[in-house]
């Protein structure tokens, strides 16, 4: 019990970054159709842009993260502003064809500039572990899961209660009545989508403490974040959040009670029975943007 | 005239051996071979059909495993059962390679076609990775990450005339070249047979094509059987050829490049994926001697989008438009101007 | 009025209705079509034509209510097993294979008549390759049938407007359809294309085939349909001959609005 | 206020509008009537900047609104009401008003003009909180009308308010646009509902297949039999 207890708490800290990086995709996918294989590549860019401001640069811990958040909010504006805006429209395909390049050129980029050795950032939290019973869990952690849920509370507000919300959420259930109303719907995409890099930015920001930087460590976020949001249904934030703290038990059950070596597997084994049976994902009924 | 290009085309293949003395060029050459096999399946799904698999690796490691292992041997125990099997001759690995990542074709076309467009890309990505981690953590079948070395090359032949084994580079050249023409054929008639055209149909247009009498699932599982099937082999020949496999075999970037082969040399047609795969399977030793992988990485990459902004349609339409352009100038040249080819 | 009644009904429609959550597309219709008749469906915009169409063809799932073609109901037919009873359609806009030839288009448009083997196409047997043979010149056939023979080499997409619409009625007759049923074909057309499409029409129904047309331009419907069916908002308020149909108030009514004066 | 010189408008390869040229003088209710397809909603779409002209020249308050985009055409005051209403159905009513008034800055003066469409249509007042999209058809017409409203346009365009809506809404929703243009706006709508629209409106332009083929006075066009022949065909009715 007490085992399944620390488990639980594991499950619920990487839950909470999980949550960003699926919330930050369910934008992207669920809502602009952009199957978009550079999020985990922005996973990796905020974990590294976190290294620079906070190790290369030398910046306060909590500054470097803001900086690293607004980096990936500036590269994702960045990739849909050049890469996507001529191709809104477009088939799918060709978006997808667009994205892969995109993430082979971000990711050697990154190998080109960092090496292919992880870098680790130290934080400035204590070492020893909080202890609470029989649960003990080291504090950099307990601050990650707090962030990531503020972060999680924050794009829910900005979606439901702002202007810009209100605009996002018009423009994805009808550009044409959208762009009548005033929107302009070019620049809500952009935004959208920087939003989305954000987010995945956040979680590499906070993780990268926590863990290591490597370059290889945006390949399977991009994977886990579309099991993340096709478990919650396309476009539901909602959905993803809790997509995200499911994805994470689920792991943790699988590396603990089955073999650590298929943990990664898990996301699969999701995606591929949830598109397969209950393809609308779990969450289909709640509410939803767009 | 174009027959007389495609056999000029063989001619010339068929030659290399013969002049091309450099061992590290015509190493080159098998691989690019293999990779450009694999590429001509994929075609069948991304070009022919319209939908994108990114999980083809899937397909070209299964056949290198089943290969691999059926010609080294294995013991495992699977619910006490202790299963074990005593080497065969590579042959039959090629063709138990070929057929089971063909039926793995079959069960994932069967499962994976019931989503379309995004989720279908998913759901082949994630079938990769869970074949990846498979191979990985299965350590007792397949070695896990210490590889599988010593895989025998294919001995060819028959009890009465006696065996050949094939060490050298240029027999598994003339090995790799007979598959690629034999799928080329394959290929070839199926695209001009009413199953190709109903895969195409599905392709352009899926409700119109149902409309004419066309079932969905029987036309996109028949492409991924052959998807499927040619892809394994070519995993087989990749497994007997380098002699030791990895889970390294299935990283999604080997998809990516064979992704790259078919979009740059053109998808939906059947030269494409030949162009794309010379031009990717040269390029790299070529651009090693000036530049590093990861640089090499990011020009693909580059390209690759690159392509999809200024040649959509790749290589070879690009350059048959061109060609034909060239022939009805002068062909309006030599009678009274009538309406140009359009594109 | 029941199936039983009409023995010469080939197509038939019987107590359909089709509701969208609380909204109520179709409330109740029943109506035939009779083999080599011609019938016409109306109705102003938003009447239900396109819902009663897609669920004649199969391609949407009536609430209640049941369609049968030859004594063969439909329900739970997907649409390509609906094609091969010989019920064939043709779509609203326009839908081709647009980026293959004209001819390929047709030979796509023949798969029901496709008698190849796989093992016998791979390897290119004499039995494969008679029946491909057959199959172009049928395909020739067809497209001498529709007028558009010279264009074969063309891209579909390349071809004008209204040859477009003709090449989709070429691959919905390439189906074998024993009734066509057609949607809004001449929608977007000049009176030269529609006079050409309307001569097709006349040459389909002199070889017997049944035909169902939803279409908006009123005069080509006055010319050529034996019988009319109006709909509007969601139900039948007419069904007669085009003369009777063109002076029913109720009709008049349904198109011009509720107006205070009359003409 | 608002004047079209031969408009000409392309889908593709379909030439929509063929040089279409009409005018709507300021406090007037001015309709386009005309069978399916004839091109009326494709005008509407052309004047709010949704579709590009391919040539001709659209004239509001005598500038040159041809080319702009739909935010720039809105702020110069013509909002556009579309087909089929398109409420966000997702939305609440009062978010769905609340985006009507994106381009505003005038804060104040916003909460004062919903509570005026509140007023207007009370059953919308009952039901803010209520997303929209579980509305009724009636309900979702009078929503994309106040939405409209909501830009305090000098213009406001109507696409076939009376589509898809049960005949006593129907003549609800026309009073209400009548009492628009009563109020001081200007509208321009389009409609298949012709006696309808004939009868409530200052002038009356016919379009067919992409032409404009008669204008003038409702009352005038009513009793025109060629409005008659462009929904029901020539020839056999008066034979």
């Amino acid at each position: 019990m007490d085992q399944f207890l620390q488990h639980l708490a594991n499950a619920l800290i990487m839950g909470g970054t999980y949550a960003l990086l699926g919330i930050g995709l369910t934008l992207i996918f669920g809502i602009m159709r952009i199957v978009n294989f550079t999020h985990g590549e922005l996973y990796a860019f905020g974990a590294y842009m976190m290294y620079f401001f906070a190790v290369v640069l030398g910046l306060n811990f909590y500054m470097a993260i803001a900086f690293a958040i607004c980096a990936g909010m500036v590269l994702g504006a960045a990739i849909e502003y050049l890469l996507l805006r001529s191709k809104r429209g477009a088939d799918i395909d060709t978006t997808m064809l667009i994205m892969i390049g995109a993430w082979i050129v971000l990711q050697n980029t990154e190998i080109l500039i960092w090496g292919s050795v992880a870098k680790s950032i130290n934080s400035p939290f204590p070492i020893e572990p909080l202890t609470l019973g029989p649960v003990s869990l080291s504090s950099v952690r307990v601050f990650v899961l707090f962030v990531a849920l503020a972060l999680i509370a924050a794009t829910y507000v900005l979606i439901n209660r702002t202007k810009l919300g209100k605009a996002m959420r018009a423009t994805f259930q009808d550009s044409s009545t959208a762009a009548l109303m005033g929107i302009n719907t070019s620049a809500i995409y952009t935004i959208t989508f920087g939003l989305g890099s954000a987010l995945a930015a956040a979680a590499g920001a906070l993780l990268g403490p926590v863990f290591v930087v490597a370059p290889a460590m945006g390949d399977l976020a991009s994977l886990k974040a579309f099991a993340i949001v096709i478990l919650g249904g396309l476009g539901n934030i909602t959905g993803a959040a809790f997509g995200g703290f499911i994805l994470a038990f689920a792991e943790e059950m699988g590396a603990s009670y089955i073999s650590s070596g298929y943990r990664d597997a898990m996301g699969f084994l999701i995606i591929i029975i949830v598109l397969l049976f209950r393809p609308t994902g779990l969450f289909a009924r709640s509410e939803r943007v767009g | 005239m174009s027959r007389i290009f495609t056999l000029l085309v063989l001619a010339f293949f068929l030659s290399v051996p013969l002049w091309l003395t450099d061992q590290y060029y015509l190493h080159t050459l098998v691989v690019c071979g293999i990779f450009m096999l694999a590429a001509m399946s994929l075609n069948l799904l991304l070009g022919y059909t319209g939908q994108l698999s990114l999980g083809h690796v899937a397909f070209f490691g299964i056949g290198a495993y089943v290969s691999a292992l059926t010609s080294l041997g294995f013991s495992v125990s699977i619910f006490a059962y202790q299963i074990t099997h005593e080497p065969w001759p590579p042959v039959i690995g090629v063709v138990l390679g070929g057929a089971v990542a063909g039926l793995c074709g079959y069960l994932i076309g069967k499962l994976a076609f019931r989503v379309r467009g995004a989720y279908f890309v998913i759901v082949t990505v994630s079938f990769a990775e869970v074949i990846r981690l498979i191979a990985l953590n299965w350590i007792e079948l397949t070695n896990g990450p210490l590889a599988l070395p010593g895989i025998p090359p294919l001995t060819l032949g028959f009890e009465p005339i006696g065996y050949a084994t094939l060490w050298s580079k240029g027999a598994n050249y003339y090995v790799v070249l007979t598959f690629i023409v034999i799928t080329y054929i394959i290929i070839k008639r199926l695209i001009d047979s009413p199953y190709g055209r109903a895969m195409i149909a599905l392709r352009e247009n899926e409700i119109l094509a149902t409309s004419v009498g066309i079932s969905v699932t029987r036309y996109l599982v028949l492409a991924a059987v052959f998807a499927g099937t040619i892809a394994g082999v070519s995993g087989t020949l990749y497994a007997h050829y380098i002699q030791i496999i990895d889970p390294m075999i299935f990283m999604f970037l080997n998809t990516v490049t064979m992704v790259i082969m078919v979009i740059t040399g053109g998808k939906g047609t059947l030269a494409g994926p030949v162009v794309g795969g010379l031009i990717f399977g040269i390029a790299p030793v070529i651009l090693r001697n000036y530049v590093g992988p990861e640089v090499q990485w990011i020009l693909y990459g580059a390209l690759m989008i690159l392509i999809v902004f200024v040649l959509p349609e790749g290589i070879v339409p690009a350059i048959e438009r061109w060609f034909s352009r060239a022939t009805a100038k002068s062909a309006e040249l030599a009678m009274e101007p009538g309406k140009g080819a359009r594109s | 009025m029941t199936s039983a009644q009409n023995t010469k009904a080939i197509l038939s429609v019987e107590n359909v209705a089709m509701h969208f959550g609380g909204l109520i597309a179709i409330s109740d219709m029943n109506f035939h079509v009779n083999e080599g008749e011609l019938v016409s469906l109306i109705g102003p915009n938003g009447a239900g034509k396109t819902t009663a169409f897609n669920i004649i063809t199969g391609f949407q799932r009536p609430t209640k209510g049941r369609v049968s073609f030859r004594g063969t109901s439909l329900a739970g037919l997907k649409p390509h097993q609906v094609t091969s009873l010989g019920l064939v359609r043709t779509f609203q806009r326009t839908n081709l294979f647009d980026k293959i030839s004209v001819f390929d288009n047709v030979l796509i448009g023949l798969h029901r008549k496709t008698s190849a083997r796989l093992l016998g196409t791979l390897l290119s047997l004499p039995r494969e390759r008679k029946a491909e043979a057959e199959l172009r010149d049928q395909a020739w056939e067809i497209l001498r049938l529709v007028g558009i023979e010279h264009q074969a080499k063309e891209r579909a997409s390349g071809l004008p407007y209204g040859d477009q619409r003709l090449l989709g009625v070429a691959l919905a007759l390439a189906a074998q359809p024993s009734a066509l049923l057609l949607d809004e074909p001449v929608s977007g057309m000049n009176a030269t294309e529609t006079g050409r499409f309307i001569e097709l029409i006349n040459k389909l129904r002199s070889r017997g085939t049944t035909i169902l047309l939803v279409e908006h331009d009123m005069p080509m419907v006055m010319r050529i349909s034996d019988r009319i069916v109006v709909l509007n908002y969601g139900r039948i308020i007419a069904n007669g001959t085009p003369k009777e149909i063109q002076n029913d108030p109720e009709v008049i009514q349904a198109y011009l609005g509720q107006g205070v004066k009359h003409a | 206020m608002l004047e079209i010189k031969n408009l000409v408008c392309r889908y593709g390869k379909v030439t929509a509008l063929k040089g279409v040229s009409l005018k709507v003088p300021a406090n007037s209710l001015v309709v386009l009537v005309g069978a399916n397809g004839a091109g009326k909603s494709t005008t509407l779409r052309a004047i709010s900047g949704l579709v590009p002209a391919a040539s001709g020249s659209i004239l509001f308050n005598g500038e040159e609104i041809t080319g702009r985009t739909a935010s720039r055409i809105l702020s110069l005051g013509i909002a556009h009401c579309p087909e089929g209403r398109r409420v966000f159905g997702q939305m609440t009513v009062l978010e769905n008003l609340e985006v009507g008034c994106y381009l505003r800055k005038d804060t104040a003066l916003i909460r004062q003009d919903i509570d005026h469409i509140f007023g207007l249509f009370p059953r919308l007042a009952e039901r803010r909180k209520q997303i929209a999209g579980t509305l009724s058809g009636g309900e979702q017409q009078m929503l994309a009308i106040g939405r409209a409203m909501m830009s305090r346009p000098k213009l406001i365009m109507f696409d076939e308010p009376s589509l898809g809506l049960a005949p006593n809404i129907v003549s609800q929703t026309f009073d209400i646009i009548k009492g628009i243009r009563d109020a001081g706006t200007t509208v321009l709508m389009v409609e298949q509902n012709a006696f309808a629209a004939l009868d409530m409106c200052n002038h009356a332009y016919l379009l067919e297949a992409g032409s404009m083929v008669l204008e003038g006075p409702g009352e005038k066009l009513i009793n025109d039999p060629h409005v008659r022949e462009a929904y029901l065909g020539a020839g056999l009715a008066h034979a």
